[in-house]
């Protein structure tokens, strides 16, 4: 078995898709040469040559816009923002254009684009690289919205969304960039909007996703020394949500935690509370709880570690949901 | 130091020159180098899209006041502008428009009576984008230029000689959008003609406070490609500029700025009144720049356009208001469910669950509450 | 008494904002000649001057950017966004300076700044002009949001979002814009942060805001005939939320049902849902229902009374919550 | 048509002149209209600040390799570029700055201690940027120069002789913020001047990726304002242009633009590999035009450096760089519910509850779970 990286993965995904696909381009900020701030496009320009892979001028708004146009004209490009907080300026093309417009269209103009956001905090970096902005996408009709915990499902979901013919945010926890596990590529996983429990258990269903999948697990394991079995469901698509799986492990726990690390007001834990209550009012034992970050800006990096949900968190609410 | 000497040199360049072939009393400039040499038919041809325009521009807003579209932004006084730049269009050519651009649409061929149901508050984009070379209006202002660059871009890189006409107003020169487009496009050598209609105002924003540029041709300098500016009310030398620069783009030398000098005639949109920002002898002047009429006194001078034709296209502008009338009137407003179709290619239960609730609403109506 | 409008109520009350306080500035596109597409500005550049209230070229983020500029200067700008669809462009320097600034500079730099946003649907508006984009907002950590739904606390809101020194952005219903009352101009109302019961009920809380507010009424209304009593919660206030007056109505109702225009998933009913759950779980005796706009983008305008929640939607979520 | 005819008669422009002083070798070019004639004392000054800025700019390098700081972005080989825009300041102007101007920032007064805090992951805006005139730095590329933009409107409006410096990257040039900014500066005529360091890259993309002007000086012309270039490894050069574009810009005639041509000797941050996208054979021919060499050499041929005086320059610039380690090294990160600071004015029951949150949590670690 090869031992391989999320960030790996991502790259050979985008590798076997432009090898197989010659409208699969690739281009952003520092794609080319560079291959990537976090070297996710390494090598593909030189593979692939510039007119495949290429940098553009610093407008994200220019990226995504231009990208909307080549899908326009029957090309699959997978763009890169280079972080979380710089997706912003890009933000009128995403809702007002990449949402809508094949609905608009009545079909005629399908976007099989893929916006591809290196995203979360963890990695101790300075002012505006470690946004949440997952709510924002999710909230706007229109998107589809994956996010892959594991070096695996990088693989597989990045494939599935370049291929969809919806437009696919795609979300990348980049503090999980450098896990590495044992897996031989090309892999394929689960359906992309399909939740797995990464853990089964009896006393808890935590909901999680991306960056926080690791968290909760290991907030499992500890919580098991403690006599709780926590359930450890990886949403991984965000929009839409798989509500069955979601509901399935509710009905059978009983309790259910949601594990983010975007600001709790309006933070997708919202949304699975609201869901959750709606459709298994009657198996509820106790409220949905949130573990999330907090409602301020970012914190400096020295000071994230507070801000974001850790072990500790969840286990403070998996206490609160036992108590109830 | 001495601070008179070194103060912009080149920056106050003068006004960049105005190409105009036909000036407001129809007289032709031969000598011009940008003289296009258009056969009579052609001109004929020219000025019956430009009539048929105004026709259908005049009918839409009949339309609108009727209660059967709810709000139309006319083009009133833009048909030179439009209709020029139409026929500089090569046969593989896209245009991406702003909303105004109703000339270059029916020259298309697009199907009028389906795309004014956008303005009626219906499903405006029924027809199919590709086959009419006409992509979808565009509302947020600036945000087509992105996608005329993107979709040239793809057409170099496809190795197809097609070129994109980017219609943009004065107004959406300031966005960020153009600007990004713009530098992408010269950058990449995109095959894309920015293609400004210069109508003086952006709702009651006249162009002196849109920007301090000294013309918005000069814009093209910062992105380093050319730009020209021309009379828009002259359907001719509109044509012959946007013409070469659409040969130069699909000839692989990058894209190019037009300014085409025009006027917005009539409101912003129908929702808008333009009294509160401009007067009545602005209206005057602008109105001695008519495109129609000069086009029509150089076709007469020539002993182009004689009664009967004149009177042919007349009729035909009537057949063609009639049609988009008789098309749009109290025409349907589709099914209500219809507002769950192609949002998705991969929808998923949840999505569906909210049509049926819909669906239940629309049944329940006559029965329940009330 | 005189009849006033939402408009005219706004209109007094930027009018008395700028005669008392020089420091405020009105500015944005087509707000001075024009006096806004809504005439909200009307008059305000003939009273004040084109240095008080003036236009800008085309561009939302230029104009909030400015505005920040300026009021790091030490003005009080409020600034116009033309409608909710266009406020887009602007996202970066509201999301990544307006929300940030005072926390990042640690209280020196405060940015009095009102940004004022026509939103909603409901009058049969083209494309891009009846978006509901609170929840963006609301997500957004260190944002104020308010929103009137009367003409009385269209002024007294307004007054207060401009002069308090956080950044406040203040979603006017536009659809209620021509709604008249009988009210004096100065008023004053309850402070913008609270919740107020607009009609008192026993079986049901509806929570609701803005343009919603009206239909939530009509709803109590019809919904006495059949006779269920409702009570009406005016949230005004969407960040912060006053969380104890919304728990004190579920409390003593056991049920919720939340309405706004905006997409059900993350809209504010979520966020609403999952906090009754988690504060008020043992008296909820239904869960908490969402009449909204649907999961689609906003439909044109003919079809939008379909989207749109109305009485009939709320009735249906009423007998729902009743029959649990 | 005749197609060779009226191609772009003024978009050619050549390379607007970029104006030197002071050339790499150290000659003086007295006989420039630019001449700000600085006096000896001046120079020494500027060659002191670019020698502390220098120094001072390394230590943030080592700190951050050893750990102190998270990131660091260096401004090696831009402190003639710096410097020569600080000393052109008013008593009154401020800066707006990106995120590379450690040298603007000292010149102010800046504690460095208290601002370095920012790339060490710490509160890093712990000063208060109205005692120093240094806006807090901006990451978010561009979007700064609308801040500029706004603050220069409002010291106009309020009758303030004040002008600001928007410092761009010549990257930031193709956002639509550095768009708006100029756009909004130019018809509002604020008091800005936009200052472009033309360092040749925005991280690993080199300018003729970023745009197809001939010049990012040529920009201005877009948007009616004067635009100058200088050498920005020309402390004297860029004095001189920044000082008339700023006494312009405080005498009410609006914003100009300064785009300095210089070079970024360092990676983009500490966090990046720049050999992956420009060779050593670069780097080598850019060293030869280092500012502070020429500077020295200017001196020195005046007999207005002497040894003592520069070793005195060195003291001080170790002295200063101690300063500032001492100043960092191992600082405390903070209280964690400094967090729940300043975030609001008015603040409510249930952000508080959230620091409440917090603060159990933190009384809790030592016990609880593990
Ligand atoms: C991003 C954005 N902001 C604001 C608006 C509102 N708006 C509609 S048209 C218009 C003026 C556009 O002016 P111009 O580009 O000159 O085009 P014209 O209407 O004159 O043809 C404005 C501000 C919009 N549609 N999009
Ligand atoms: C809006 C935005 N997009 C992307 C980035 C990531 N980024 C940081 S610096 C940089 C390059 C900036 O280049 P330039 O303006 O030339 O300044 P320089 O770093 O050369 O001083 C980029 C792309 C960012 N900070 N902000
Ligand atoms: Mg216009
Ligand atoms: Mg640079």
């Amino acid at each position: 078995m090869a031992t391989t990286t999320l960030a790996k993965a991502l790259n050979t995904a985008l590798r076997d898709l432009m090898a197989e696909d010659e409208r699969v381009l690739v281009f952003g900020e520092d794609v080319g040469m560079l291959g990537g701030v976090f070297r996710v496009t390494d090598g593909l320009q030189a593979a692939f040559g510039e007119e495949r892979c290429f940098d553009t001028p610093l407008s994200e708004s220019g990226i995504v816009g231009t990208a909307i146009g080549l899908a326009m004209y029957g090309y699959r490009p997978v763009v890169e923002m280079q972080f979380d907080g710089f997706t912003y300026p890009a933000f009128e093309q995403i809702v007002s254009h990449l949402a809508k417009l094949p609905n608009r269209t009545r079909g005629t103009m399908r976007l099989p684009l893929t916006l591809r956001i290196p995203y979360g905090g963890g990695i101790g970096a300075v002012e505006h690289h470690s946004e949440s902005p997952e709510s924002y996408w999710v909230h706007t009709a229109g998107l589809t919205v994956f996010t892959p915990a594991t070096p695996e499902d990088g693989y597989s979901m990045l494939r599935e969304a370049v291929r969809s013919d919806d437009p696919v945010v795609f979300l990348e926890p980049k503090r999980r960039y450098w896990t590495r596990t044992e897996t031989e590529l090309p892999v394929r996983t689960e359906p992309a909007r399909q939740a797995v429990v990464r853990r089964a258990g009896t006393d808890v269903s935590v909901f999680c996703y991306g960056p926080m999948v690791a968290t909760a697990l290991s907030a499992a394991e500890a919580a098991e020394e403690e006599g709780w079995s926590l359930e450890v469901v990886d949403l991984r698509s965000l929009a839409p949500l798989d509500e069955d799986t979601i509901i399935d492990s509710v009905t059978r726990t009983g309790r259910a935690i949601v594990v983010h690390e975007a600001s709790r007001t309006l933070g997708l834990g919202a949304e699975l509370a609201a869901r959750i209550q709606e459709r298994a009012f009657y198996h509820l034992e106790a409220p949905v709880l949130r573990a999330t970050g907090f409602d301020t800006p970012y914190p400096p990096a020295k000071l994230e570690s507070y801000w974001l949900p850790d072990e500790d968190r969840i286990l403070d609410l998996v206490e609160q949901a036992m108590a109830a | 130091m001495n601070l008179d000497a070194p103060d912009l040199p080149d920056v106050e360049l003068a006004e960049r020159q105005e190409v105009q072939l036909l000036d407001p009393d129809g007289r032709y400039d031969a000598d011009s180098p940008w003289n296009p040499e258009l056969s009579d038919d052609t001109l004929r041809e020219m000025y019956r899209w430009m009539v048929l325009t105004r026709r259908v521009d005049r009918e839409m807003i009949n339309l609108q006041r009727q209660g059967q579209l709810g709000v139309y932004p006319s083009c009133l006084g833009q048909e030179g502008a439009q209709i020029g730049a139409a026929f500089a269009l090569g046969e593989q050519d896209w245009v991406f428009p702003q909303y105004r651009e109703l000339g270059l649409s029916l020259y298309l061929g697009v199907p009028q009576a389906a795309s004014a149901h956008l303005w009626r508050g219906t499903w405006g984009l029924g027809y199919d984008p590709h086959e009419f070379r006409f992509a979808p209006i565009s509302i947020p202002i600036g945000t087509q230029a992105l996608h005329a660059t993107g979709f040239a871009l793809g057409a170099r890189l496809d190795g197809r000689s097609l070129a994109t006409v980017a219609c943009v107003g004065d107004g959406a020169t300031s966005t960020g959008d153009v600007h990004a487009a713009m530098t992408f496009a010269a950058v990449m050598r995109a095959p894309t003609v920015f293609f400004i209609q210069n109508n003086r105002y952006a709702i009651s924003v006249p162009l002196e406070k849109q920007t301090a540029a000294p013309t918005l041709a000069h814009k093209a300098i910062g992105y380093g490609m050319p730009g020209w500016r021309c009379d828009g009310n002259d359907v001719i030398a509109t044509h012959a500029v946007v013409r070469h620069a659409l040969e130069r783009a699909r000839a692989g030398e990058g894209p190019a700025l037009v300014e085409a000098m025009t006027y917005r005639m009539e409101a912003h949109t129908t929702s808008d009144d333009p009294t509160r920002y401009r007067s009545e002898e602005e209206l005057d002047a602008a109105r001695l720049t008519d495109p129609i009429l000069r086009l029509r006194r150089l076709l007469e001078s020539r002993s182009a356009l004689d009664e009967q034709q004149a009177e042919q296209v007349e009729q035909e502008a009537e057949r063609m208001a009639a049609e988009v009338r008789a098309g749009i009137y109290d025409a349907p407003h589709g099914d209500p469910t219809e507002i769950f179709d192609h949002v998705y290619v991969d929808a998923t239960g949840r999505f569906e669950q909210q049509r049926a609730q819909l669906q239940a609403e629309l049944a329940g109506t006559e029965q329940e509450h009330r």
